[in-house]
């Protein structure tokens, strides 16, 4: 009971906090903590990135191997999105096959790839109707301190920038570099006490009661959208979240991708 | 699956002869199954989907219990026929997140403190299937409470924009969301409250916008549809 | 324990009921509640049908596809049923994999149309080992109030009455019939208090030790039974739930499938 | 599977030489296993199965408790090696119905209330198969009952009806199964209370009572065999 | 409370016999209860044989029949082991997918027949790179006394001698025996009160805090280990385990198997 | 697969470059994830395996709950990216013999007495595997319950021998795994307690001797650097 006091005072304390513009670790609104990307960690992948935001911590994989395409894409390459929550990384996390939370962060960053045309599909054709690359992209994360989005998303376009199509392996030539024709961008916005802020840590999220993901293209246009939790947003808040959103997005892109 | 038609949108209208700003017809029978507490059959142009309501009801197993409010469970399940292929029964990685999205977008409007330690279940079933069954099942789920008598803020309505042929347009159907560029669903609650916002595809900030609008107009004319249905049954809205 | 008082008492009053040759809910022992069937309520599948059985609501859809066959039956197609009953429908269905009551229904359902010929295989098989139809027919319980079975196997003949053959789809010619050789009915007989009674309530389920199920072909034959539940049936019983159900099942097979 | 033969009754005997109403050889062993709290081993022809009840024992999860009776749970299962075709380890859909009807099969004979709160758990495992299994493990299994000591009202004695080549016959074996028109496996306690009913194929009512007479016929003789083997086991029948 | 206060005393007093070089049912360190083995036992599987070691009664089946061989090894048979722990064998096994213990069981018994070279894979070759024999060896434990590992490791050997390659069911000509190349004998030494003992029975099971298998070929030489339990081994008791095996290993593959 | 190489030990070197008794390099990093409340990152040559402690923490469900103790539970597991066919997410029956055995390696160690009823929760995640993962997963794990402050009896310590081309060699990679000839990982306590011992392949006695012997010796350079590792961090060995 006493445990639920605290965190209820903790609660009015960042609600506070937030009404006078500030936040519980000190950021601004707009600022994100500590970014690092490592590409290339996992030598055994494709393509690799270890992400870190904070103290969130996320190891993309990529994979690549020559499969059968769909039936009605014959002549596409195929992008399988996984992620795993594994108990290493959170109390809350357990073993076992994908919960919701896993599922929902697998396929928003497999739509941010997909929908944005990060991947040139049609160059991942081997043999039309019979083989292609099958990509998989998949998410493990290590330390789950909040915005795990953000950070698997950008995880996962930094592996597919460091990925090579492994033509050696299958005697089909040299290896290449993975054709990447766009670089997403996913935001994360989270509501407190009315006010929208960025990057929330895992404290902040525990009482947002909702978030916005906005993923940008290079040109600025928007190519994924997902809100969570169970909160209401105002017309006015969606829009202003994505201007915040698509500045940082600029910015994140620049320093980290290009 | 058949071939992409030239254009999908001909001299003005749409395939279905559609406006780019109207709906499909819309039907909503409420009350309709004797089990569940609160049920809702909604068909949204060849979409047709089954929602019911039990609770609030005992939860198990009791970790699951919330002491000072009720938890909210919905179950989005698309019947094996309902689509062109096959599908195999049970849940799927599409259907998870489209349970997830969908119970947070109905979980804000439900006064949730009225059943501390008890379950309200939503269930909604797709029998027919032709884009645009997550919204037609908040839909339903919204008027499967509210005959349920489970207390409400108000009625959560919902529904789509898709960009074809480059331009806005308000419920696409199967072929429009096949062959389009973008897909956005949203739910509201009046006057202005979203609690349901997905997109993908490709939207410029201006498109987003104006897509935006239109789907909060789609919105407020399913809105009608669902308090109109309620008042049939009950004489006044929501019970 | 006042709940479980209150079903005592009920049950009591069922029984007394039944001795003195009436039914909860006014019927007579051989009388069905109002059946209602609407074939066609799904056009995405290749035959469906509506059944309602008072206040028990069953959806039947039939998927076909080609396939390949079975080794042992080279030139027969092949038939896949499957029963759902999902929380939807009562509130003692739970959600996941098929539990008991649900593989058994299905299967009941499965040997009727199977065993009584109701499709004739070898008309649908395509090429000779290699391609055959596959019929999958799937039962949606909507609203369980009783009598599961009846409804379901009423449902699944209908449905197959219903659908068509999907040759356009697949380029083989015109869609056809279905080859419908027989028409199977399923007449569920309960025994409370000793007394025999068709088409039971799920009140009247809750307190029957026994139910005989009995599935009849055209010719008036018999192609399948199941007994169900912890009690025990006299041979007389037997005898004499089959005359019941003969007599039930030409009536309903007239009305409405022929 | 061997091509079907063109006759499978040749001068009035079946292929196995045995006569339209006769059973295949029965072994009956009380007592074979020393973990469980009752067993029994059976074989039917080339059916080889083993039974074992353990319990009355504690009920986990204890939601499954019912306050006044014990609960009864029959797994029906078949190792792998016991087909031709090896069958992958597990539960499918068949043997979940088996152990479901089974169970209806059994649980009318045991006197549940002894043991209020309480679970009896009953395993058959089937060693080797030639049809016929699921009667041959309801027999097993009520002379396993009986051997736990658990207090029954009678045994429960199993055997199916078959009819090839149009002729009704007792206790068919696999190839008579495979090409015969039906088959109907019944469990009874004596003198007359049939406790396990199925039926598939085509039988005209004249043809099911003739089978249904002779079935019960064959549980007769069954359950002469169970009393047997519990007598040279106890000295007297059922402990 | 009370039982685990008789464990305590029981295992106290078990203790104290070891301690006396003595076992509580009296057999000396190095003697195995009663075995017996009978092959041939189910006429369905292409061999088996049903182990007895005192009361635990092991069956083991196996199935040969023709499949596709593994990539890397195109010219080689496939060896699949599994264990079943069927709830009929102990109050304490549960229905559900193998758990740790049984997959344990099945891994050792596997690595036994595999790196022994107890099969020759080569000869089990039927068309190089398309069809080779895959060999299931099925352990279906029946009554569970103790000391399972060695009882199935001496089943598979068992059933692998007494089995047959199906040549003439698949039309490849006559049935042959499976060729056969070594004889692995799997021998589990238990740690009591610092003693080692040869056949833990279930009772001696229940309080070892270490247990290891040996697994010995014809030659004498090791062809697997495994330690289990929560405890700790010297070296020295290590060498003396595999002392004592070694001498026993011998004695029973003589005797049951040569 | 790379073909198998003609020989596996060239001029008294190995395909790396190592000498017959010389180990991997290694490094050790401790406390390096925020949420566990300890852990450590290990690579093994090419191995690379991260290692989190949580506990002593409560036992869902309860009636796993023991009395006068710590449960203990270890799971090891692969990322589907860490090896060069891409393995399916979750436990295969590889990773659950081996989180066993780890567990078996483990667990002798914790004082487990200090705290009943709860659980230390022990996870393995391999991100890079080259032969050795479970031997680095436990000498993560051993430095991980260090650093969350476990009570221990000692550190466990754990290396592979092998052999290859007939001779005995430490710590061996990928290739020598392969297309060696035998292959035994150990875990010990020092001085001389051994709570790992699991060998595949094919030794005489006295090969057994020789390479228990050199893995012994491994094990000891082992400890060396795990405590070395926890020096750094704490100034004093294990907290």
């Amino acid at each position: 009971m006493n445990e639920s006091i605290v965190a209820e005072i903790r609660k009015d304390y960042m609600y506070d906090l937030a009404k006078k513009g500030e936040r519980v670790d000190g950021r601004a609104f707009d600022q994100y903590r500590d970014i690092s990307i490592e590409p290339g960690i996992v030598s055994r992948a494709e393509g690799s990135a270890r992400v870190q935001i904070g103290n969130t911590q996320v190891l993309v994989g990529v994979k690549i191997q020559p499969g059968e395409p769909f039936p009605d894409t014959p002549n596409e390459g195929v992008i399988i999105t996984n992620a795993e929550l594994v108990p290493l990384a959170s109390p809350t996390f357990e073993a076992g096959p994908p919960k919701e939370d896993a599922i929902e962060l697998a396929r928003v960053v497999d739509r941010g790839i997909r929908e944005s045309g990060a991947l040139d599909l049609a160059k991942l054709c081997i043999e039309e109707g019979a083989k292609v690359w099958m990509v998989f992209i998949d998410v493990h994360v290590l330390d789950h301190d909040g915005n795990l989005i953000d950070a698997a998303a950008l995880g996962a376009i930094a592996a597919l920038l460091n990925a090579k199509l492994p033509n050696e392996r299958y005697e089909m030539g040299k290896d290449a570099q993975l054709p990447v024709a766009d670089l997403p961008v996913a935001i994360t916005v989270a509501e407190i006490g009315g006010k929208l802020l960025l990057d929330p840590s895992l404290e902040e999220e525990q009482i947002t009661p909702a978030k916005l993901t906005i993923i940008f293209n290079k040109d600025g246009s928007i190519s994924g959208m997902q809100k969570s939790g169970t909160g209401m947003l105002t017309s006015e808040q969606i829009y202003q979240a994505i201007e915040m959103a698509s500045k940082k997005a600029k910015e994140i892109r620049k320093k980290f991708l290009e | 699956m058949k071939d992409k038609p030239e254009k999908l949108i001909v001299k003005g209208k749409r395939l279905d002869g559609r406006k780019m700003d109207e709906l499909r017809p819309i039907k909503i029978e409420v009350g309709v199954l004797k089990r569940a507490d609160g049920s809702c059959y909604m068909e949204l142009g060849e979409n047709k989907v089954m929602a019911a309501v039990y609770g609030p009801r005992e939860v198990h197993p009791r970790h699951l219990q919330e002491a000072t409010k009720a938890i909210i469970r919905y179950r989005y399940n698309m019947a094996s026929f309902s689509v062109e292929e096959r599908k195999r029964p049970g849940p799927d990685r599409r259907s998870v997140e489209i349970s997830k999205v969908s119970r947070d977008a109905i979980e804000p409007v439900i006064i949730k403190e009225c059943f501390p330690k008890a379950a309200v279940d939503i269930f909604v079933e797709v029998l027919q299937a032709d884009a645009g069954t997550r919204t037609a099942g908040i839909n339903a789920a919204s008027v499967a409470l509210a005959d349920a008598g489970i207390p409400m803020k108000g009625l959560v309505s919902s529904c789509a924009v898709g960009k074809i042929d480059g331009q806005i347009v308000l419920d696409p159907m199967k072929e429009e969301d096949n062959y389009g560029e973008a897909d956005m669903p949203i739910a509201m609650v009046m006057p202005d409250k979203i609690t349901l916002l997905q997109m993908d595809g490709c939207f410029t900030q201006d498109e987003f916008k104006q897509a935006f609008e239109l789907a909060k107009k789609g919105c407020e004319q399913i809105y009608e549809m669902q308090r109109q249905a309620l008042i049939e049954k009950y004489g006044v809205e929501g019970k």
